[in-house]
């Protein structure tokens, strides 16, 4: 593209790239899913459009899924020139790591779905029937207790999901950002949808909106700064410029700390996270898990592409940086977690923590031959099976008002419903980085690749996951070894849907604990970038 | 005339546009000054063109605008139905969510 | 050297073996046994008595009298190699004999004096292990053997004396008792432990045969002497002993008189070859075993418990034993034989003050005895028995030996011979005194009993063993000096006595001075007690040193001060300091995370201009880094 | 990027052709099938959970059995071939880890410990939990009733994590049982433990979790710097490069343990949860999940880091030393009888860090052997406490009085019980106790003796509780106690005889431990001191 315009500058003929559009089915699938998904909405009656867009939606993810598959052995830039040119960089890089990027995010938001279809737990689904109704007037009651479901948000996570599938693959500064807000966009909105506690949400929607623009606004200035610098937004030609060009290294270094501050935002990282407790809390459920696991795949994706693309060369420069934010993520979400009371914000700071040991994963990323690349993307696989089920487990514990989320309610609930207080155990287990599932392979993972590059940071994640430790196992202790509330709260029996997907999602968190080998097979053998 | 002058007054409205992100309390005043930081990017990108002597700065400044704007369809239809549940546009006022 | 066993003799572990099995069977067996377990009880240390006579003689036949029995090997780690093995030597096979001589009787005398006791089979059973454990202490041909069957009659000594466990002070007398051995038990561990180290082996065979630096035998030597004096009751670890007292009165005579107590004599005696290689060593032991005989005389005469008085009595004879053995080669023969004849009139007056007990409703304060000799002339004329041969009446058993040793202290010479010598004859005057006094108190004078007692003598299974054990007070003495014949026996294990040599004073004259002053002892002791009535009551208006040797010296009040109170402070003061300072700082730390959790949640405003705040702060420390970084 | 593909070299190729090496696997899976199976039954099938539970670990008794016959204790030692019924199999290629399992004399004394005791504690807690409360409260009235099969399929479970930690020849896979083994104790604490039980659960997981994750950073560091690529204990014993590396890793490693052990400043989470746990869960915990730190010492720290473990030896000896007379102090100032029982073993953790630190083969064959004798010894401690409580329904000594009256036999079991723990000679402890001290005196004599004034406190504390419990006057409450029954007789029984017969005839299980502990010395390059006077100081015929 850049070519493109480069060319229009200098020479009057326009030549078309070719595009690779194999390699990109994935994303064209996914983008026409959503489409479709609109069509639906505006063309089917509305008796039909909630299994018509499931149909779409599980359907456009799956073949996602199964191009993505095809592809995985898949190494090129896109789009590329018809003829030779010295200085032609694809927008798009498809390339191993970043097609494993895209199944995981291909298979979370296929969960995600499931979750979000689920009706059998509430009336309708956890999704507010029309958000567009005053909250707390007359026909939001009536709403709220009929059966009517929404239907629109199946699109908007589709836009959301091909929005996530750019984002850890663009090659190109410009792309990304846009990549950026066509996941985020539909995000602000899907955060507002919830069905319950609908002041909440609308509140989250607004906070993750406004700072969402925000950060949004730093990527692009530091885009522009980096522009001014390299002449160019291509992150190999960002690289190589950092050799060649004569221009202040100023404008690099600005330019590299905002693009940088805009990513971390997206992955929850500290001193950059203090949306998401609360948006997490308020969004429906379902969306929270959506974010939490889907969100910072991508994320990290990108921000690995953008490390090891565009500035392997000064990786002395930002190493620091990233210890400094891994350090913070990873005390804050561990000492800030300790005292919560809301179960999901709880998984909000565990998510901060988690950002956290990523990172320390990702500090090694330039000098290590793929191992770290290899440790973070599996860490981002298990954690986000792991916490979108946990999420997931979330719908289950019911009060009067919906779900319930104090942390008092759930004393005692293992004598309600052993399975639902094992299976949280499990995942809960996982995420406090317990052997035997999945989240200590992934902690062993990082930190292992980190070691050698950054000993003291592992000794400070290892501490700091002792004191997350504690929160995880005092949900333990209330489910198992506290007396029921008066108020107890119901178990609700979940549907094929979101059974399906909380299966899968434990299955993944203790298989991966027990038998690894062939996703870390796949992580080291996709451990590869393309600039 | 010094193209540097133009990637000082886009610094400076970005500047501005964060400030008042802080200091102002109405959402739409809030969205504005976020929109405003947009556009003092587009002044760099444009300037940068120029000082580079491409036309790409150009071209993006247009995708950020068309961003921009799909951004304030979504910023508008979510502050829209926060106020018309609070009759309150103001930031300060969606403070449930703490702690 | 050593002979090893064949015929007879390779049975010798039975000795071992068959008490323990029978302590077991009454003890596992339950109430089934409480039939015949007594008989059970009684009948094996006979059977053992005759045992250990047949291997006397065989042994008596060896070459060098010496007899070893290889068992098995026991530990074996790296250089640190034991087997566990029986040494039938001259030293040993005494002891033996004593143990189940003396034993023999007792176990026949608790036959009848515990017929109407609950716990009979229970006793019994306890009876038999320290049977097996005294035995496998004196037969053991290494130290740490030793050490077992050392540590085996503590706990048999433990049980017993808390027998009557339902009484506190029965309870806390054998946990007294315990505590102190193991203060003996670190010394004797240490010694091992440095045998190990400097000669790669603990049993007699190379411990005993080895040249040692000083030092070394030294630090050996006073380390044993400390596990003797655990044993033993001896200064500064005797306040035990009285307390024992607890237990039932065929335990005072068996463990706490004739066999248990001596075993630091023994230890001494077998450790001989050490002690010859420190003389500081041996000069320590004269000085505890001086300080101890006195000790035991003074604090006998505050006591009005007959059987206190002779738990004294035996804290000071032992000193005798020790004063004895401590002096040097040609003594332990006499030490042993003291020990032997001790044996004999100790368990003597023990059996007899039991049958005044038994007599009296189980009362035993002499106060409230008196003019018993008419009612019990059995106990009676065993209990004078037993007097004479202790206060060293001429021929009875003390008397050779006791004079033996006063004349062995004098004998030293320089200032600390006589200091002993002078010591040692102070204390058979005492011991003619308090001895006199307990005797004028229960059998003399008004009878002072009460109202609802009914004295009466015992049936015959106590009153027989006593006859014989009263016999053997006066001649026993007789027997075991008679033509050296026990000190020759002796000599391949302790070395030769030395018969002739200077004296520092004529035998002879101080064979009478000593007889002078046993009988002045003994006049001071009836004029103070036989000629007027015996208050009922304790005086209260007494001389100090009454006060003091009622309250033995104030030995229990400087444990209690010293090492008791302190102790307890310590351990309040460690289980407060392990509570807010160990883990203090570990629930501190806790605590700290959480008070810096909920203080720094508050950050978490929810005011959305706020998060935007500290994005920017991040932003700007984020680009300020990078560029410090860069251009630092 | 492409040079991922990571050269694997196999590992212990020779132990993988010993015939027996699926035995291992089989005695590991054993109690986990076991337990899954216990777990799935219905809960109201309660009795029959507690019998197949039993049945179950009496089979793995016997398995280990056959396993310790077969055990060649002649064999040739090399680093290379030290375990044996090895086998192994790779697990996760790309981090050079095993499923590798073997024994050596140290490993396998303990397993059968281990496994002994668990059928043990089984009959202790078989009625135990009828009750709707911990042993020690009076159950409040509508408390609901607690799951028995949950109880004893988390024994089982532990079983099975005690079994793989010992047997582990790969250091990520001990790493991995050793924090996952966490799990089910930390519910049987906080299941069926007493009052105080969330605290105590949550203080024993985090605090043997901050030790774990602290290993796991040296469990990293181990593959980081040895390059070898492999977490076989025999293919790292040996590359660990010295110097700061050295000392950094063995502080990791041995800060777990120590907490594990645990060693005195880091014990402080076993008083609350000894006395907050089930008896039977007690017993386990402290009779052989702590002996988890101890035998990492000598499996882990000392062939791994020869050179820091020299280091910092006169530092893990003093606080060894520390360790026996303050924890001893402490345990006669509790008033609480199941913290006293934690706090004995504190010193006794003493003991065993002094034997193992003190680098002599009867140091370190003692310590091992004090490792099993303990297990014996404090499993039958907390078990009789178990019974105690049962019936006095407070943990709190002062409440008790005249046991011995009501319950002649409880008091004589008890009596034995602490007899044992103050290493009475004649009994196990007294060799194994005796062993570590002359050991350490050969190398540390005025340590030695220091840690032998512990005898002393040692018999204060033990038979100090038994005066206060059982001897006295009878007390009304007291006078009531049922003495214990056959069930109660036959929990106890096995561990003193096993107390006692090994206290007389201790050379089989010294025969085992001894070649494993020469080799470990071996690989710390260490050997005993000779006596300093030596043999020519003999003199035949005496010196008379």
């Amino acid at each position: 593209m850049s070519h493109v315009l480069f060319a229009a500058a200098t020479v009057p003929t326009i030549k078309t790239p070719s595009i690779a559009y194999h390699a990109i089915a994935p994303i064209l699938i996914v983008l026409g899913a959503a489409l479709l998904g609109v069509l639906v909405e505006a063309a089917v009656p509305r008796r039909e459009r909630f299994n018509a867009q499931i149909a779409v939606t599980v359907l456009g993810l799956i073949g996602a899924l199964v191009a993505v598959g095809l592809l995985h052995n898949t190494s090129l830039t896109t789009p590329s020139p018809v003829g030779s040119s010295e200085s032609f960089y694809g927008a798009l890089s498809v390339d191993p790591a970043g097609l494993f990027l895209q199944g995981t995010v291909l298979a979370l938001a296929l969960m995600a779905t499931l979750l979000i279809s689920e009706r059998s737990i509430e009336i309708g689904s956890p999704i507010v029937a029309s958000a567009a109704v005053v909250v707390g007037s007359p026909d939001d009651k009536r709403l709220a207790n009929s059966e009517r479901v929404q239907t629109e948000i199946f699109p908007l996570l589709l836009f959301a999901v091909s929005g996530m599938l750019i984002f850890p693959i663009a090659n190109n500064l410009l792309l990304m950002f846009i990549a950026l807000e066509v996941l985020s966009l539909p995000l602000y909105l899907m955060a507002g949808l919830s069905r319950r506690r609908r002041l909440l949400s609308q509140e989250a929607s607004l906070k993750y909106f406004l700072l969402g623009a925000f950060a949004s606004a730093f990527f692009l200035y530091g885009l522009a700064l980096l522009y001014g610098y390299a002449n160019s937004v291509d992150l190999p030609a960002i690289f190589n410029a950092q050799r060649t060009s004569g221009k202040s290294d100023v404008l690099l270094y600005l330019g590299l700390g905002l693009v940088i501050v805009g990513l971390l935002f997206k992955a929850s990282v500290a001193p950059f996270h203090s949306w998401t407790p609360d948006v997490y809390q308020g969004s429906p459920t379902p969306v929270a898990a959506f974010m939490a696991s889907c969100t910072k795949v991508a994320s990290f994706g990108a921000l690995l592409r953008v490390l090891v693309i565009g500035f392997s060369g000064s990786t002395w420069d930002w190493r620091p940086i990233i210890w400094g934010v891994a350090i913070a993520s990873m005390v804050i979400g561990a000492i800030l977690g300790v005292t919560q009371t809301d179960i999901k914000r709880v998984l909000a700071y565990s998510s901060i923590a988690h950002a956290g040991f990523i990172l320390v994963g990702l500090v090694a990323v330039t000098s290590d031959k793929g191992q770290s690349l290899a440790s973070v993307m599996f860490y981002v696989l298990s954690y986000g099976f792991t916490t979108l089920a946990a999420f997931g487990l979330l719908m289950l514990v019911r009060d009067a008002d919906g779900e319930a989320t104090h942390l008092s309610q759930w004393s005692g609930l293992a004598r309600k419903s052993p399975l639902v207080a094992s299976v949280m155990t499990i995942l809960l287990l996982s995420m406090a980085g317990i052997p035997l599932t999945s989240g200590f392979i992934g902690k062993f993972y990082v930190f292992r690749a980190a070691w050698h590059t950054a000993g003291p940071l592992v000794v400070i994640a290892l501490l700091c996951s002792a004191v997350a430790a504690f929160y995880y196992l005092r949900i333990v202790v209330l489910m198992f070894f506290a007396e029921p509330p008066e108020n107890a709260p119901t178990i609700a029996i979940p549907g094929w849907s979101a059974s399906v997907a909380l299966t899968t999602g434990v299955v993944v968190t203790v298989f991966l604990g027990l038998l690894p080998e062939p996703i870390v097979d796949l992580a080291v053998k996709a451990a590869h970038l393309r600039g | 005339m010094t193209p540097t002058y133009y990637l000082v007054l886009s610094a400076a409205l970005f500047s501005i546009g964060a400030v008042g992100v802080l200091v102002r309390k109405n959402a739409i005043v809030v969205f504005m000054c976020i929109e405003l930081m947009l556009n003092a990017v587009n002044l760099s990108l444009v300037t940068f063109s120029r000082i580079n002597g491409s036309l790409d700065g150009q071209i993006m400044a247009f995708f950020v605008m068309t961003v921009a704007a799909a951004e304030v369809v979504i910023g508008l239809a979510i502050i829209m139905s926060i106020f018309r549940t609070r009759r309150s546009a103001s930031v300060d006022d969606a403070n449930l969510l703490k702690y | 050297m050593t002979t090893t066993a064949h015929g007879i003799e390779s049975a010798a572990w039975l000795l071992i073996a068959l008490p323990l099995i029978s302590g077991a069977v009454l003890l596992l067996a339950g109430k089934r046994a409480n039939k015949w377990g007594h008989l059970l009880g009684a009948l094996v240390p006979i059977v053992l008595f005759v045992y250990a006579l047949m291997l006397f003689f065989a042994v008596k036949h060896e070459h060098n009298r010496e007899v070893s029995r290889h068992l098995f090997n026991w530990i074996h780690v790296g250089r640190f190699s034991i087997d566990a093995g029986l040494l039938l030597d001259p030293l040993s096979l005494v002891f033996v004999l004593l143990i189940t001589g003396v034993g023999s009787l007792i176990h026949i005398y608790a036959v009848g004096y515990m017929s109407h006791d609950p716990g009979r089979r229970r006793f019994f059973g306890y009876f038999n292990i320290f049977v097996a454990a005294m035995l496998l202490l004196v037969l053991a041909d290494n130290y740490l053997s030793l050490y077992v069957g050392w540590e085996g009659v503590g706990v048999a000594s433990y049980l017993l004396i808390s027998f009557y466990y339902d009484r506190n002070s029965a309870a806390t007398a054998g946990n007294k008792a315990f505590f102190a051995n193991r203060v003996g038990d670190v010394g004797l561990s240490v010694a091992i432990m440095l045998m190990f180290a400097y000669l790669g082996n603990t049993s007699f065979q190379t411990v005993l045969h080895s040249h040692l630096s000083n030092g070394v035998a030294s630090a050996i030597a006073f380390m044993l002497l400390l596990g003797a004096c655990g044993k033993s009751g001896q200064f500064p670890l005797q306040t035990w002993l009285p307390d024992a007292m607890e237990g039932p009165t065929p335990v005072s005579a068996l463990i706490h008189a004739a066999t248990m107590v001596t075993a630091g004599v023994y230890l001494i005696a077998r450790s001989a070859a050490i002690f010859d290689q420190s003389q500081s060593a041996r000069t320590m032991i004269t000085i505890i075993g001086a300080i101890t005989l006195l000790y035991g005389c003074v604090s006998a005469f505050g006591q009005d418990d007959l059987k206190k008085v002779l738990a004294y009595s035996t804290v000071s004879q032992i000193g005798y034993m020790f004063l004895a053995v401590g002096l040097g080669p040609g003594v332990y023969a006499i030490g042993i034989i003291h020990l032997l004849g001790h044996g004999f009139f100790k368990a003597a007056l023990f059996l007899s003050a039991g049958s005044v007990m038994h007599a009296m409703n189980d009362r035993i304060d002499m106060r409230r005895f008196g003019g018993l000799r008419t009612v019990m002339p059995i106990t009676f004329a065993v209990f004078v028995c037993g007097y004479l041969a202790l206060i060293g009446f001429p021929l009875a058993t003390g008397f050779w030996t006791k004079d033996k040793i006063i004349e062995a202290a004098f004998d030293k010479g320089g200032t600390s011979g006589w200091i002993l010598g002078i010591a040692a004859l102070l204390g058979a005057g005492l011991t003619a005194a308090y001895m006199t006094r307990a005797l004028v108190m229960t059998f003399f004078g008004e009878k002072r009993w009460e109202d609802d007692v009914h004295p009466h003598e015992a049936p015959k299974s106590m009153t027989l063993p006593m006859i014989v054990l009263g016999a053997l007070s006066l001649v026993g003495g007789y027997l075991l000096i008679f033509g050296g014949g026990v000190q020759h026996w002796l000599t391949p294990s302790v070395g030769p006595s030395v018969e002739e040599g200077v004296h520092t004073v004529n035998p002879t004259v101080l064979s009478i001075l000593t007889l002078v002053v046993i009988a002045l002892g003994a006049y001071g002791a009836y004029a103070a007690y036989g000629r007027k009535a015996v208050p009922v009551e304790k005086p209260v208006a007494v001389s100090p040193i009454t006060r003091a040797a009622r309250k033995n010296i104030y030995a229990d009040a400087f444990n209690e001060a010293v090492l008791m109170k302190p102790g307890q402070w310590l351990s309040r003061a460690l289980v407060y300091f392990d509570n807010r300072g160990v883990d203090g700082a570990v629930t501190g730390l806790a605590a700290g995370m959480g008070g810096s959790s909920s203080r720094l949640r508050r950050m978490q405003t929810g005011f959305v201009r706020s998060y935007a705040l500290s994005m920017l702060g991040g932003t700007i420390a984020v680009v300020a880094v990078l560029l410090a970084v860069r251009f630092q | 990027m492409s040079a991922l593909a990571f050269t694997y070299t196999p590992v212990a190729a020779a132990a993988t052709h010993v015939p027996h090496s699926y035995a291992l696997v089989g005695l590991v899976l054993l109690p986990l099938v076991g337990a899954i199976i216990v777990f799935s039954l219905k809960t109201e099938q309660a009795k029959l959970a507690k019998q197949l539970s039993f049945l179950i670990s009496l089979a793995v008794v016997v398995y280990t059995a056959i396993i310790a016959i077969d055990f060649n204790t002649d064999k040739h030692i090399t680093t290379a071939n030290q375990f044996q019924f090895a086998g192994s199999w790779v697990w996760i290629r790309d981090f050079g880890v095993h499923i590798a399992f073997g024994v050596d004399g140290i490993a396998l004394v303990l397993v059968l410990m281990a496994v002994i005791l668990v059928p043990c504690v089984m009959l202790a807690s078989w009625n135990s939990l009828d009750s709707k409360s911990g042993a020690e409260e009076v159950a409040a009235p509508g408390a609901p009733q607690r799951s028995v099969k949950n109880f004893f399929g988390l024994m089982l479970l532990t079983e099975f994590f005690m079994i793989g930690v010992f047997t582990a020849t790969d250091v990520f896979l001990f790493y991995v049982f050793f924090e996952a083994m966490l799990v089910p104790m930390y519910f049987v604490i906080g299941s069926f433990g007493g009052p105080r039980r969330q605290y105590a659960a949550m203080k024993f997981f985090l605090y043997s979790l901050v030790g774990g994750l602290l290993m796991l950073a040296s469990v990293i560091g181990l593959y980081v710097t040895t390059g070898s690529r492999s977490f076989a204990i025999t293919d790292l014993i040996g590359h660990v490069p010295q110097g700061a590396t050295q000392k950094w890793l063995f502080l990791g490693f041995f800060l777990a343990f120590a907490i594990k052990a645990p060693l005195v400043p880091f014990h402080t989470w076993l008083p609350d949860a000894g006395a907050e746990a089930p008896a039977g869960g007690a017993a386990l915990l402290v009779g052989v999940l702590d002996k988890v730190g101890t035998f990492g010492f000598l499996r882990y720290c000392l062939p791994l880091f020869p050179q820091a473990s020299k280091y910092f030896a006169p530092t893990i000896l003093i606080l060894s030393v520390i360790g026996i007379l303050y924890a001893a102090f402490l345990a006669i100032g509790q008033r609480d009888m199941k913290r006293l029982a934690a706090y004995t073993s504190v010193a006794h953790f003493g003991f065993i860090g002094l034997g193992i630190f003190a680098f002599t083969t009867q140091g370190g064959t003692g310590a091992v052997f004090y490792m099993v004798n303990h297990g014996f010894s404090t499993g039958a401690l907390f078990i009789m406490l178990g019974l105690l409580l049962s019936r006095g329904k407070s943990r709190n000594i002062d409440d008790y009085g005249g046991v011995a009256k009501a319950a002649p036999i409880m008091a004589g079991l008890f009596l034995l019980t602490g007899l044992s723990a103050l290493a009475l000679p004649g009994m196990s402890t007294f060799v194994s106790e005796f062993l570590v001290l002359v050991g350490t005196f050969t190398r540390h004599k005025g340590l030695a003796v220091l840690a032998t004034t512990g005898i002393i406190l040692a018999a204060i504390y033990v038979l100090y509780l038994y005066q206060r419990v059982f001897q006295g006057p009878a007390r009304e409450k007291t006078a009531g106690f049922r003495d214990v029954n056959a069930r109660e007789i036959a929990a106890v029984a096995p561990l003193l005889a096993l107390i006692l017969f090994l206290g007389i005839f201790p050379k089989p299980v010294l025969d085992i431990i001894n070649p494993a502990v020469k080799q470990t010395l071996h690989e710390v390059h260490q050997t005993d001191p000779a006596p300093k006077l030596g043999p020519n100081s003999v003199v035949a015929g005496g010196t008379k």
